[in-house]
């Protein structure tokens, strides 16, 4: 297959969902419930196509190119992409590109699977909703900012559909506009991302300030010559994790991890697209896009970054009562693994991690949609539309009325939580053990510690989840009159189960390194002078002038050339597995003692651990702490500027009376000297002389003489 | 002191103490009659200086033309009364501050004028023979558009003043 | 001393004169013939005005060809006859004929059974004075010429002399103007004093030999006095809103022109001839003698006029009143033109005055029509007045424009040859101020279109109009503001020519 | 250069691009307003038809110009440089002392010109179509509106300062009027203060312009461009004096006050919120450009020396505009009457930040940014007026209270609407983004923490956005609209937006979307020019004191 | 003390200052008047001085002489406005003409 074709259909792959958005947009509304089946041939389409364009990539090896100009195909590796010229300031072009290696091949997969299967399962849940068509066009819009993403192969693009994807999930997310709720968490999703964006902006500017190109395999290869933002290790340090701030906030890192929950008010496809496989995981694999860039000390900051969100978030999951909650923050907690894992530098265990959890978590997700749908579907039928059917207090024995969702949600809520056989235990344990590993090489010990303890608590809550949603007896009325739902809602699922079976990935149910994702997905060398790498991740064999290469596409290691942290990682497997089992065991059966069996009462427990319990449950007070210092200050910072605005505009006019409702409204907070008081003070001087010259015009013509006498001794003194 | 002096000092003292009559005086009857006073005493100044047209001009022009009109206007318009200066807080004001600016301007000439050099040709005392035939000539001749003008500013003077003080 | 040669010498320089003088003339046989047709066609009622009008325009044939003559001094340096002169007393003659015509059409002096005889005479008269006073290079000529001009103004000031409020402002009018030419000629005899003589050449060539300042200054002052109340500088201003208000409004209009137009001649000469050193021979940035700082005095009296002119004007509600004002500050602009004490502020003058001249003479007229219309000159009256005749409001709003010294109008075409003027000296400050000062303006004459268009815009009031030769009068002012607005080139090209002065030399 | 028709009549296409609304203007006047209601219905159509009918001409002419532009070549200094190009005498007179005042009638376009002549006719004929809700006094209306349009064409086509002025000042007038007359409740007082304020920047300018004039001898922009022009002994002679200083800086107020830049701004605000709509967007959309222009035409081309050395004060104000109308703009929700038509005032302010910010850099994709920003902020906040407007049309209302659920009322508009709202927050894939990206490349490479802070502006821009799309357009739709706009449906027979207004929205949207996913055809036109003036502005200092 | 030219001028200075008093402070109009003339004769009284003491020049005396017709002709005009304000308020207080102010 000529890389012309490659290219061209990763293309078409990009632009067939747009076309979706386009065509929906525009005549959506007369085609009706015709455009989901549009949308859900066009992404089947798209499906078909990705995994053909994996299977290729996999298969081929491509001849490389030796790059000549700018513009054109280039082939270097595993890396076949194509570059051309935006738009061009003079003599500077502004070059961007697609590329295709063996990471975006397969996150293409993942985005298309996953979006396919949404766009099915929307069939059905979504059917009644009034503005099916609108739903389909944005599901397509976002399809294609996030495939943008994934095959954007330089800093320009990337920016681009970062920031689509931002707009995109910000309308799915607002998509039932008429709940403030709703269209809130729409908002707050988007602009705390923006925060993240802000830093990624910065961080791009870095970067092409430094560099002069947004390509990513033109900045490695300068970068592995050397060069470096201001010329020093300080700053190429903080351009990484500028860029990271981007992953911050798509990827819901602490601490702006506060949006994903709330964007839980979008519809529960949305929430199974955007928030478990693709829009949260492109911040994740945005960083292992730029993985060379990071210095050890960017990469320490990610690894703890990832931690302490893992932490939090599923601390806070444990005590969440609402269904989808639940599975945001354990999402939330489960990106904070992929970070960790990347952060400590195993790149392929990250995004392996970040696949399997896709497809998990999507399970997940989607049957939480499927019990809600079924949940609706009864309460509408017993006409209660007081009782949360999201809450899992009114859930309960839903085993019995919904048995595929059950099945499949407990299969992949193992997957979750790492037990053997399963693909989330091949990648957890992966991460767990390079986090063991780092912490045996550095001492920071914190990482892997939390990483267990995280495990512990992710099997405890996806437990306590399960328990209390699906066994048991129904809790109310209407959880009793659920029943399964239908084949676009149940398939989804059930595919989605199948694929979370370790089989998928390595023969080997314990170790994955022996399998070809491993293998096809090798980890970039760094980019960075070794002097700011870790010393474990050097490899042993000195590169000569020539092989310095460094481009995102070299994976071509030699592979008997391994560094101190792979050979640690690979001693600290086995212990690592052991210990994650025990412990993740040890959380089931916890969750099983307090819900199942109610060996404890779990009210009492919470209560007996009072504060904690409050902290969890309040999420740390993140948005409360949020709400007071940052939107706090810059809402009071823009209320006090408008204020002062108005005044000084006000001010010309009616200065006095406004210096009084205005001290009354902000008593003391402004020294209101500044523009107005001069404006005012003009105004008023200008209006003194006026007056004055005014009262001189007494009407009296023997005043006017002597004032003009007056002016005549007065001239005469001047220049006397 | 020669008589010159004397006869100067008589008469600046009747020109400045009827002029203080014309201004400070309560009865506008003494005033127009001080103002005669005045006038005279101006005349008597001019014969001091040589100028002897001039000082009968004066006395024709001014006291028989000028100041007739006057007490004609003062006839027409007024019953003799008392015509006090500017009562009330503003008016005291507006005298103060005129006594003031008049005195300071009155300060600052003479001043100016005790240090001042003028331009002085000949001698002063040299007696000059009558200055009526050089008057007429240079009226004449030299400024003999002045003299026409002067013609036409009476005859707009005359009928402006016959216009407005017409009755309907 | 008397002899036949000397006469017959007088004789053919009077002749001489007499044939450069032909214009002056011509107007007072104008003058004598009015008098005469007004008592002889007793009937006929506006007589006087057309024989007026057509002498004033034999005047202006004249003043052609008076141009034809090389600037030299008549009548023994009594007058100059130069090109300088010449401009002014074409902008004079022009107003004069302007305002004769706005008279015609005015209701306030044709109402009842008013004579208006002497009326046009009176104008003719004023305009004698004016010629006189423009060309005038002896300070006995100055002063004559001066109460010629002002005493016809008095009157005319009064002229509807059963009004009240003209004839206050006749009596304010008489006492100030009297009282101002009283020091001048103070003033006038100190000069005389000093330098022995009455003609500026002479006094000027005594000035270079040099003597006291003191009294120089204080008769230099004494005389500016009496030309500063003439051109309503500030402090010398105070007549000029009480009698702009209480004149009827065309004499308003003549007193804000030509009298104005006149003084400004007299000033410039004044100054040129007396304090420029005229040992050099057209030298065209004046090396101004003494070392009395001159340009500083101009300079204060124009910023004084600019500033408090515009600072007042903003109270008025009286827009006759607000003109007055915005005319004290014009003169503070154009002062700015005289502070350089150059050529090239002298032509920015006359540029500024030949721009002033149509816009405010087409101001006046529409505050007539308006007044005549509507009884009122109350800026408040105005509002709706867009609405109810949108023609004058229009035009109003493009004098008002030009006033303000907006482009494209004629008066930002002399505001930028006033501070083109003074830049050229790097006076920046004065340009600072000055321009400062025009953005103040705009407060007042935008109060004037405010009301009219977006006041009461949904008013009930009838509309009106006004007659054929009102619109043709109108379009006579409006449109030489706006063309001279986007071209200006002859009037420059005039004001360059005519700054050229009779020095004596 | 030939294969183009550059004159039509023997004179440039820039010329009559330019004075094409005066011959309508002039043609209107002979037109009588009709006396009853019946026949004055009839004509004031005839106003608006051929309002629109010209204003669609001077597209058609923009579009032309567009097409036959030659983007190679740079101009700013370089007369031949220039296209389109026509110089007439027009005034020679000659004035005592300093000789000649010559005074040309010259108009040419280069790259930093031809975008905004497309914008200006482009926003022109859109406003022009947002006008037919005119009611009051149609025919004074129509006429001041091409009188506009004649000021706002020339300012950007004139290559003469004087002639420059003159149309910089023309504009004034007209737009003080259209505020004071068709505007809202408080008219008077905004648009004289907009008079004022404009005023008071363009007097300075006047004084400058003289000065400039005394030093170089030619009231020719280009002249006054090249050192070797100005006389040695003149006020603005040398480099880097105190007058040269003083000069920049009074002509910098003058301009800084029409884009405005905080601290001049005051003005903005009053003047949007009381400006009818379609005039609310010639404001925005073309009179701001006209300070900026000026700043890049004028300052930058002229004192390059002081250029240099304000640079840094210039990109701070940059930032502060940013911060502060974005924060003003936020503050609207806290304060006030909550209007959105103020909101998006300040959110101008903001934006026209980023176009100081990007000129100060001196860096072409800093440059190329800030101009093209100047034509996308012309486009995507003319459509956030005509929004507001199309809203207020139908509602008497603009407040941001006073909505809700629209969304569901007007679907059409509100894709529209989300077109704008997401252009003004810089989304890729319109144009807004292009801009804005290109001034932080640009920027980021001078003055990287002060971009940084300009980045802050980009999340607070988010913000009141949303904010108040999610105010007016989401959420529950209040009582009070929930029945038809127009229950006799004599003016609106949809609740939607209407075929007229669409006709105002669509071009520009298409322009909006067009230059976000291709900006080369406007970026072409203008970095051959842009890259010149920088190159320029820094090397001609050295030139000029190689002179000296 | 010798009486010279500076002895004239200082009866002049004062006459002059007198004459400006009386113009501003009196209430009557025919009052400001006769003020006004002893302005002029102040100046009168300079110019003929200086015609002595500059050497007889007689340009002084000419100059008088038009002054004095001024004079004339100013109080005539004046005199006829005064009598028309009497016509038209019957008193000449010139405080209380004073409708024509801002």
């Amino acid at each position: 297959m000529a890389p012309e074709t490659l290219l061209t259909l990763g293309i078409v792959i990009l632009l067939l969902p747009l076309l979706t958005f386009a065509i929906l947009i525009f005549f959506g509304k007369r085609m009706g419930r015709v455009s989901g089946y549009i949308g859900t041939t066009i992404l089947g389409l798209d499906l078909l196509l990705a995994i053909y364009v994996l299977i290729t990539k996999y298969t081929t090896n491509f001849a490389e190119t030796i790059a000549n100009g700018s513009t054109g195909i280039f082939i270097k590796g595993a890396l076949v992409q194509v570059k051309f010229n935006w738009f061009s300031i003079g003599k500077l072009d502004i070059a961007v590109g697609f590329g295709i290696d063996n990471l975006t091949a397969m996150m293409l997969l993942v985005v298309t699977l996953i979006s396919f299967l949404v766009h099915l399962f929307s069939l059905e849940y979504m059917k009644e909703e009034e503005r099916f068509p609108r739903f389909y066009a944005y599901l397509g819009l976002f399809s294609f900012s996030m495939l943008g993403i994934v095959l954007a192969n330089n800093f320009l693009f990337m920016y681009v559909f970062w920031e689509l994807v931002g707009i995109s999930s910000y309308l799915l997310i607002g998509f039932w506009y008429e709940k403030d709720s709703a269209a809130n968490a729409g908002k707050k999703a988007f602009l705390v991302n923006r925060v993240g964006d802000f830093g990624f902006l910065i961080g791009i500017l870095f970067m092409y300030s430094t560099y002069g190109t947004f390509m990513f395999d033109e900045i490695f290869k300068s970068m592995g010559m050397g060069v470096m933002p201001f010329g020093s290790g300080l700053f190429l340090t903080i351009a990484g994790l500028l860029i990271f701030c981007g992953a911050i906030g798509k990827s819901a890192q602490f601490p702006l991890h506060v949006w994903l929950p709330d964007a839980m008010e979008g519809p529960t496809p949305v929430s199974a697209l955007i928030h478990a496989a693709t829009m949260v995981a492109a911040g994740v694999y945005m960083v292992a896009r730029v993985f060379p860039i990071f210095t050890a000390d960017a990469s320490l900051v990610i690894a703890y970054v990832g931690a302490i969100t893992a932490f939090i978030a599923a601390t806070i999951a444990i005590t969440q009562n609402d269904f989808k909650r639940v599975l945001a923050y354990s999402t939330v907690s489960q990106l904070g693994y992929m970070v960790m894992a990347l952060g400590v530098g195993a790149f392929t265990t990250g995004f392996f991690h970040l696949v399997t959890h896709a497809w998990f978590k999507a399970a997940l997700f989607l049957a939480s949609g499927s019990v809600i749908y079924a949940m609706h579907r009864a309460a509408h039928a017993l006409h209660d539309h007081h009782t949360d059917v999201q809450d899992i207090r009114n859930l309960g024995g839903l085993k019995k009325t919904m048995p595929w969702t059950y099945y499949t949600f407990l299969f992949v809520t193992l997957a979750l939580c790492g037990v053997p056989l399963t693909s989330g235990f091949l990648s957890k344990d992966a991460i767990l053990a390079s986090t063991l590993a780092f912490g045996m090489l550095t001492g920071h010990w914190i990482i892997p510690l939390i990483g267990f303890a995280s495990a512990g608590m992710t099997a405890f809550y996806m437990f306590r989840l399960t328990i209390l949603s699906f066994h048991g007896k129904p809790r109310t009325e209407i959880a009793k009159k659920t029943r399964e739902n239908n084949f676009p809602i149940v398939f989804p699922l059930v595919l989605l189960a199948i694929i979370s079976v370790w089989g998928f990935y390595s023969m080997n149910p314990t170790n994955a390194h022996t399998g070809w994702f491993y293998e096809k997905i090798q980890q970039p060398a760094s980019a960075v002078p070794e002097n700011l790498q870790w010393k474990h991740n050097l490899i042993e064999k000195k590169f000569d002038g020539e092989s310095t290469d460094l481009a995102v596409g070299a994976q071509h290691k030699t592979v008997h050339e391994i560094s101190q942290f792979e050979e640690t990682v690979e001693q600290a497997h086995y212990p690592a597995m052991g210990l994650s089992i025990l412990i993740a065991g040890g959380g089931i059966l916890f969750a099983f003692m307090i819900y199942q069996f109610k060996w404890f009462d779990a009210d009492k427990f919470s209560r007996q651990l009072g504060i904690i319990y409050k902290f969890s449950f309040n999420k740390w007070y993140f948005d409360e702490i949020y709400a007071a210092t940052v939107i706090g200050g810059t809402v009071l910072g823009a209320k006090v500027l408008a204020l002062f605005d108005n005044y000084v505009i006000d001010g010309v006019v009616n200065g006095a009376s406004l210096v009084t409702r205005f001290s009354a409204k902000l008593t003391g907070i402004f020294d209101n000297v500044v523009v107005d008081g001069i404006v005012n003070l003009i105004a008023k001087i200008t209006g003194f002389f006026g007056a004055t010259a005014q009262k001189m015009q007494t009407g009296r013509i023997q005043t006017y003489v002597i004032l003009a006498v007056i002016g005549l001794i007065t001239l005469i003194y001047i220049f006397i | 002191m020669d008589i010159i002096s004397i006869l100067f000092l008589v008469f600046a003292a009747v020109v400045i103490g009827s002029a203080g009559v014309v201004v400070f005086s309560k009865n506008i009857m003494f005033s127009a009659f001080a103002l005669l006073f005045t006038l005279f005493g101006i005349a008597g100044l001019y014969v001091l200086l040589n100028a002897d047209f001039i000082a009968i001009t004066q006395i024709m022009i001014y006291i028989g033309g000028i100041l007739v009109l006057i007490i004609f206007g003062v006839m027409l318009t007024t019953k003799i009364t008392q015509i006090e200066f500017r009562g009330g807080l503003s008016g005291k004001i507006q005298l103060g501050t005129a006594g003031l600016a008049t005195a300071l301007l009155a300060f600052t000439l003479v001043t100016v004028f005790m240090k001042s050099n003028w331009l002085l040709k000949g001698d002063p005392n040299k007696v000059a023979e009558t200055t009526v035939n050089s008057i007429g000539t240079m009226l004449l001749s030299e400024y003999l558009i002045q003299f026409e003008i002067a013609s036409v500013l009476l005859l707009v003077a005359i009928i402006g003043a016959t216009f407005i003080a017409r009755r309907k | 001393m008397i002899t036949s040669e000397s006469i017959n010498a007088l004789i053919s320089a009077v002749t001489q004169s007499v044939t450069q003088f032909l214009p002056e003339t011509a107007l007072i046989v104008t003058f004598i013939i009015a008098i005469l047709f007004d008592i002889i066609f007793k009937k006929t009622k506006n007589i006087t005005a057309y024989v007026s009008i057509a002498g004033f325009v034999i005047t202006g044939i004249l003043l052609l060809f008076q141009g034809s003559y090389a600037s030299n001094s008549i009548f023994s340096k009594m007058l100059s006859i130069d090109a300088f002169g010449q401009f002014f007393k074409f902008i004079i003659l022009g107003s004069g004929i302007f305002v004769m015509l706005m008279s015609l059409l005015s209701k306030e002096l044709n109402d009842g059974d008013r004579k208006v005889g002497e009326y046009y005479t009176l104008i003719v008269g004023m305009t004698i004075g004016m010629f006189i006073m423009v060309s005038a290079t002896n300070l006995i000529m100055i002063y004559l010429a001066l109460e010629t001009m002002s005493i016809s103004s008095y009157i005319l000031a009064g002229y509807t002399k059963e009004a009240k409020r003209a004839s206050e402002a006749s009596l304010k009018y008489v006492i100030y103007g009297a009282t101002s030419s009283a020091i001048m000629i103070y003033g006038m005899s100190l000069l005389f004093g000093l330098t022995g003589s009455l003609n500026l050449d002479e006094i000027n060539l005594v000035i270079q030999s040099g003597v006291d300042l003191a009294p120089l200054l204080i008769a230099g002052l004494m005389i500016v006095v009496g030309i500063g109340y003439k051109i309503s500088a500030v402090p010398f201003h105070f007549w000029t809103p009480d009698v702009y208000e209480g004149a009827p409004v065309t004499i308003t209009a003549l007193l804000s022109v030509a009298s104005k137009a006149a003084g400004f001649a007299l000033l410039i000469r004044f100054f040129r001839l007396t304090f420029a050193n005229s040992s050099l021979v057209a030298d065209p940035s004046w090396s101004v003698l003494t070392s009395i700082d001159w340009k500083m005095i101009i300079a204060l009296l124009s910023v004084l006029s600019m500033t408090v002119g515009n600072l007042t004007a903003i109270w008025q509600t009286n827009i006759k009143r607000m003109l007055a004002y915005s005319s004290i500050s014009h003169a503070g602009f154009m002062l700015m033109g005289v502070v350089v004490m150059n050529d090239i502020g002298v032509a920015a003058v006359m540029m500024y005055f030949f721009v002033y001249i149509i816009m405010n003479l087409g101001a006046f007229l529409i505050v007539m029509f308006v007044a005549d219309k509507t009884g009122s000159e109350e800026i408040d009256d105005y509002s709706g007045l867009g609405y109810r005749s949108p023609f004058l409001a229009v035009c109003l709003s493009i004098f008002l424009i030009s006033l303000a010294g907006l482009p494209p109008t004629a008066g930002f075409t002399g505001k930028l040859y006033v501070f083109t003027a003074v830049l050229n000296s790097n006076y920046v400050w004065l340009a600072v101020v000055g321009i400062i000062n025009s953005v103040i303006g705009l407060f007042y004459y935008a109060k004037v279109f405010r009301n009219m268009f977006m006041r009461n815009t949904d008013t009930t009031e009838s509309k009106f109009t006004v007659s054929r030769a009102g619109i043709a009068l109108v379009l006579l002012t409006v449109i030489p503001t706006v063309l001279f607005g986007v071209w200006w080139s002859p009037i420059a090209a005039w004001a360059k020519h005519s700054v050229a002065m009779f020095l004596f030399k | 250069m030939g294969g183009y028709i550059s004159s039509i009549f023997g004179s440039s296409i820039l010329t009559w691009i330019t004075f094409l609304p005066l011959i309508g203007m002039v043609a209107m006047l002979f037109i009588p307003s009709g006396k009853d209601e019946d026949k004055k219905a009839n004509t004031d159509k005839i106003f608006k038809w051929m309002t629109v009918g010209i204003t669609f001409i001077q597209l058609v002419m923009a579009v032309f110009i567009y097409m036959n532009y030659n983007n190679a070549l740079t101009g700013v200094n370089v007369m031949d440089k220039f296209q389109f190009v026509e110089k007439v005498s027009w005034i020679r007179a000659s004035l005592p002392l300093v000789g000649n005042l010559n005074i040309d009638y010259f108009v040419g376009i280069d790259g930093l010109s031809a975008p905004m002549v497309l914008l200006t006719a482009l926003i022109c004929f859109c406003a022009s179509l947002a006008s037919f809700s005119i009611k009051k006094s149609v025919k004074g209306y129509f006429l001041m509106y091409l009188l506009l349009d004649v000021g706002m064409m020339g300012v950007f086509v004139s290559l003469d300062f004087f002639l420059f002025y003159v149309f910089w000042e023309l504009m004034l007038l007209p737009m003080y009027f259209l505020i004071g007359i068709w505007g809202g409740p408080r008219k008077e007082y905004a648009a004289i203060k907009f008079f004022i304020y404009t005023l008071i920047g363009s007097v300075f300018m006047l004084l400058v312009m003289i000065a400039l004039y005394f030093s170089v001898g030619s009231f020719n922009m280009l002249d006054m461009m090249n050192p070797a022009n100005y006389a040695p002994d003149s006020l603005l002679a040398g480099l880097n004096t105190t007058w040269r200083y003083v000069a920049f800086i009074a002509l910098f107020v003058g301009f800084a006050i029409k884009v405005p830049i905080v601290p001049f701004h005051t003005w903005l605000p009053d003047a949007h919120v009381e400006a009818p709509t379609p005039i609310s967007v010639i404001l925005a959309g073309v009179l701001l450009k006209m300070g900026t222009y000026g700043i890049l035409r004028i300052n930058f081309a002229m004192f390059p020396d002081a250029t240099l050395h304000f640079q840094d004060l210039l990109a701070v104000l940059g930032v502060v505009s940013i911060i502060y109308g974005a924060l003003c703009a936020l503050g609207q929700f806290k304060v006030g009457k909550r209007d959105l038509k103020k909101m998006i005032a300040y959110s101008s302010v903001s934006h026209m930040g980023y176009v100081i910010l990007g000129m100060s850099s001196l860096r072409p994709e800093g440059m190329v940014g800030a101009v093209m920003q100047m034509f996308n902020h012309g486009t995507i906040t003319a459509m956030l007026f005509l929004i507001v407007g199309v809203i207020y049309e139908r509602s008497h209302k603009r407040g941001l209270d006073d909505f809700g659920g629209l969304a569901n009322k007007m679907p059409i508009f509100m894709g529209i609407t989300a077109i704008a709202f997401f252009g003004a927050i810089g989304l890729p894939g319109l144009s807004g983004f292009i801009s804005e990206s290109l001034v932080f490349l640009g920027a980021f490479k001078a003055y990287p923490i002060i971009t940084m802070f300009a980045g802050l502006g980009i999340i607070l821009g988010a913000g009141y956005m949303l904010w108040a799309l999610q105010k007016v357009f989401f959420g529950k739709l209040p009582d009070v609209w929930s029945g038809p706009w127009d229950p006799t449906k004599k003016l609106y027979k949809h609740d939607d937006v209407n075929a007229l207004e669409l006709g105002a929205l669509i071009p520009l949207a298409v322009a909006v979307i067009l230059f976000g996913i291709m900006p080369n055809p406007l970026i072409n036109m203008m970095s051959a020019t842009l890259n010149h003036l920088i190159e320029f502005v820094q090397t001609s200092p050295a030139l000029f004191s190689s002179l000296m | 003390m010798t009486i010279g030219l500076t002895s004239y001028l200082i009866v002049s200075a004062l006459l002059f200052c007198l004459g400006l008093f009386a113009v501003v402070t009196r209430k009557n109009a025919i009052l400001v008047l006769m003020g006004l003339e002893l302005i002029l004769n102040a100046a009168n009284i300079n110019f003929i001085a200086f015609a002595k003491y500059g050497g007889f020049n007689i340009e002084g005396h000419v100059a008088v002489i038009f002054v004095i017709i001024l004079a004339a002709a100013e109080a005539a005009v004046a005199l006829a406005i005064v009598l028309n304000i009497y016509q038209n308020y019957r008193h000449l207080n010139v405080d209380e003409i004073n409708k024509l102010k801002n």
